[in-house]
């Protein structure tokens, strides 16, 4: 049976993976922020999970205005890191596992998730920095990948509910599946930013630190926050806070909190990440 | 028009809506467009006969020939889309942060350097005017 | 404010809509069912609808294999017939309704649907022939069309309590649009047909009389339907019914049944109509 | 594989699951680019040339080229992809349903004027195999 072994929240700023393709780790604004990231890095090493679930968006790189999809998972036994403008990212290409990820789909559709699925997708840095956070700057990525692209740029995105609830239908599947594999679920995104009108650079820890306090002592607290008050209280980049409600709908009420680190500045955003174990797979 | 409208609300912040989504479109089709190098090779030589691709509406055209970023936003542009525009033009996300909250760039390297825009005064229209 | 006066569920067998366009109506093969169309537009002629909301499936016309999504609500001016090989249907543009269309779509996502929003999409005969069937050849469609296309090709398609559950977010949708609107709901597609395989050409009379009679007489049965009870007893695309749950879905418990015809073979289909009356609404 | 194979009991029947999606994704994909006029033209050319744009298996490519319409269901095909290949060859589909369940086109359609394939004996392989 596969089962979920842990869950990370990570912000996925597109800056810090460009620090880590030019190799800017000893500069003294990215110094840091990397060292903050090793706990993390020993932890998975430890972990070693055979599947990521990675929850993520897309920013406009492999989909556009034409069809704007809630949720999207995919189903391909690649995909290729996006050409953003500025080349794609010197980072491996990213391998799934397709029958993995085919029974979660179909798990996720019976269960009335009205997921669309990808046979081919191009992921870009919301994808591909979670990866570097977690594992720098391997030949290859030392797991397969199960990306779930979730809209949270176009009004409205999926509530904070029933993200937690696609969350909690995941875990079903994973554990309807009868190959013995370690995963772990990422939530990416946020923390609190704005990257758009006059509030550029609006950053509120305070909030951050209530919704990573959160996840861990009340999540079903967290599953009622609405659109607004993301927008206004964690910025109108920040709603994308919702994939980690994902990756925590995912976890059992079982877990440990193992590490937890929050930076200000990365670029123009507040940088969180968090890291919980399943109680019961340590 | 939406069921629900509170963002509204919210200082200096378009959010992405319906409304917003169709009003925009062609403007973000065509920064979407700048993904392609022979895309980008064309709006590089002719600026206006590649724009002229995009039924926009002049003012949509405006913002983009003067790289007015808070412009395009108000006319439905999304900041992922425009800022397709600003790669094209080797332009940081600071730079364009900067420019729509009307500082420079070091300015707001600085802001954010000291722990960012902070939420005092930066969460409510209603809540500023009552403040005066 | 808007409301339903009624639905219209039909079969939308391409043949139909290619025995119109070539003026084939009084051929022998063609004039029983044209005449059993009568009614159902004398019906439609008197409601006249402002706007309908047409529930379809794509057959590999707007769509592929690389993103296959549940449910798309289409947001756009307009769409265009497509062209499904033999050129595009000799009949008029598609006018929708923008803003109505994103406040439905605003409001399904926040009663947790899942829908992707298409701001452009060609619509093939699943959407096309629904109007010929109701409307026949007019200069331009009296109506304003909403499309809603669902996967019915690739397994899993949603369930049939999926089905009925997002016709009543539809429902709630359209009651909280402060226009005033006519709105009649098409389910479309079916009735029992099989295109592929040794079993092509199968059909299954009593199967379509069961759910014609239960969208009467017991939706709620008629929601239980599993995947292979439709595979098995309507036909690999008869699966294609779950539409017409769209529409029951969307409707109240207070409906006459106006009308009701029933003909085989329309090509390798079996063609069935039911229309409804809101009786409120009459 | 799947959490449910059940209908894998009804006889004639291919279903279009994950599997099947996956397996025809080239062949489908090689099916939806005949809706293009230029690739229609350049498939008539050079079937096998055209052809080679799709990394399908051998197999595959010999289901197309010998419109083999069961052929191609086997290996991943969906009808509604495979018909373009028919629209292509101006066929109809009772043609190609005739030539799928191993009749006549004019069999079909006489099948089809007397009420359609009656379920008796075509709705469980289990069934059909205890009623020998
Ligand atoms: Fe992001
Ligand atoms: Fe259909």
């Amino acid at each position: 049976m596969a089962r979920i072994i842990g869950g990370v929240g990570t912000s996925h700023v597109p800056a810090l993976g460009a620090a880590s393709d030019h190799n800017k780790h000893d500069e003294p604004y990215w110094k840091p922020l990397f060292d903050g990231l090793g706990p993390a890095r020993k932890w998975i090493e430890k972990a070693k999970p055979d599947v990521v679930i990675l929850v993520f968006n897309d920013h406009a790189s492999a989909f556009s205005v034409e069809l704007i999809n809630t949720f999207v998972l995919g189903v391909a036994d690649d995909y290729q890191p996006a050409d953003e403008g500025y080349g794609p990212r010197p980072v491996p290409l990213v391998v799934g596992n397709a029958a993995f990820s085919s029974h979660i789909a179909e798990s996720l559709v019976m269960d009335e998730f009205d997921i669309a699925i990808a046979n081919e997708m191009d992921v870009d840095h919301g994808l591909t920095v979670p990866l570097t956070v977690m594992y720098d700057k391997p030949e290859q990525w030392p797991c397969q990948v199960i990306p779930l692209c979730v809209n949270v740029i176009k009004y409205p995105q999926p509530t904070g509910n029933r993200c937690f609830n696609i969350g909690k239908a995941i875990r079903k599947a994973v554990e309807s599946y009868p190959q013995d594999l370690r995963v772990v679920i990422f939530g990416t995104g946020g923390m609190s930013h704005q990257l758009q009108g006059e509030r550029a650079g609006f950053v509120n820890s305070e909030f951050d630190h209530m919704f990573m306090d959160g996840l861990i002592e009340d999540p079903a607290r967290l599953t009622k926050i609405g659109h607004t008050e993301y927008l206004r209280d964690a910025g109108s980049e920040g709603i994308e806070l919702i994939m980690w409600l994902i990756m925590r709908g995912a976890l059992s009420d079982d877990i440990e909190e193992v590490y937890r680190f929050y930076h200000v500045p990365v670029s123009n955003s507040a940088y969180g990440l968090i890291v919980f174990d399943e109680k019961s797979e340590v | 028009m939406g069921l629900n409208d509170d963002y509204e609300d919210i200082p200096g912040t378009y959010v992405f809506n319906g409304r917003r989504c169709r009003e925009g479109y062609h403007l973000n089709k065509f920064c979407k467009s700048l993904d392609v190098e022979a895309n980008r090779e064309a709006f590089r030589s002719d600026a206006s006969a590649y724009m002229d691709q995009f039924p926009m509406t002049d003012h949509q055209r405006k913002t983009i020939e003067e790289r007015d970023w808070l412009g395009m936003l108000k006319v439905g542009g999304n900041i992922y889309y425009t800022f397709k525009i600003a790669i094209f033009d080797r332009l940081s996300m600071q730079h364009v942060g900067g420019e729509m909250s009307g500082i420079t760039v070091d300015e707001f390297r600085q802001m954010m350097l000291d722990g960012g825009r902070m939420p005092k005064n930066n969460t409510s229209k209603a809540e500023n005017a009552k403040n005066g």
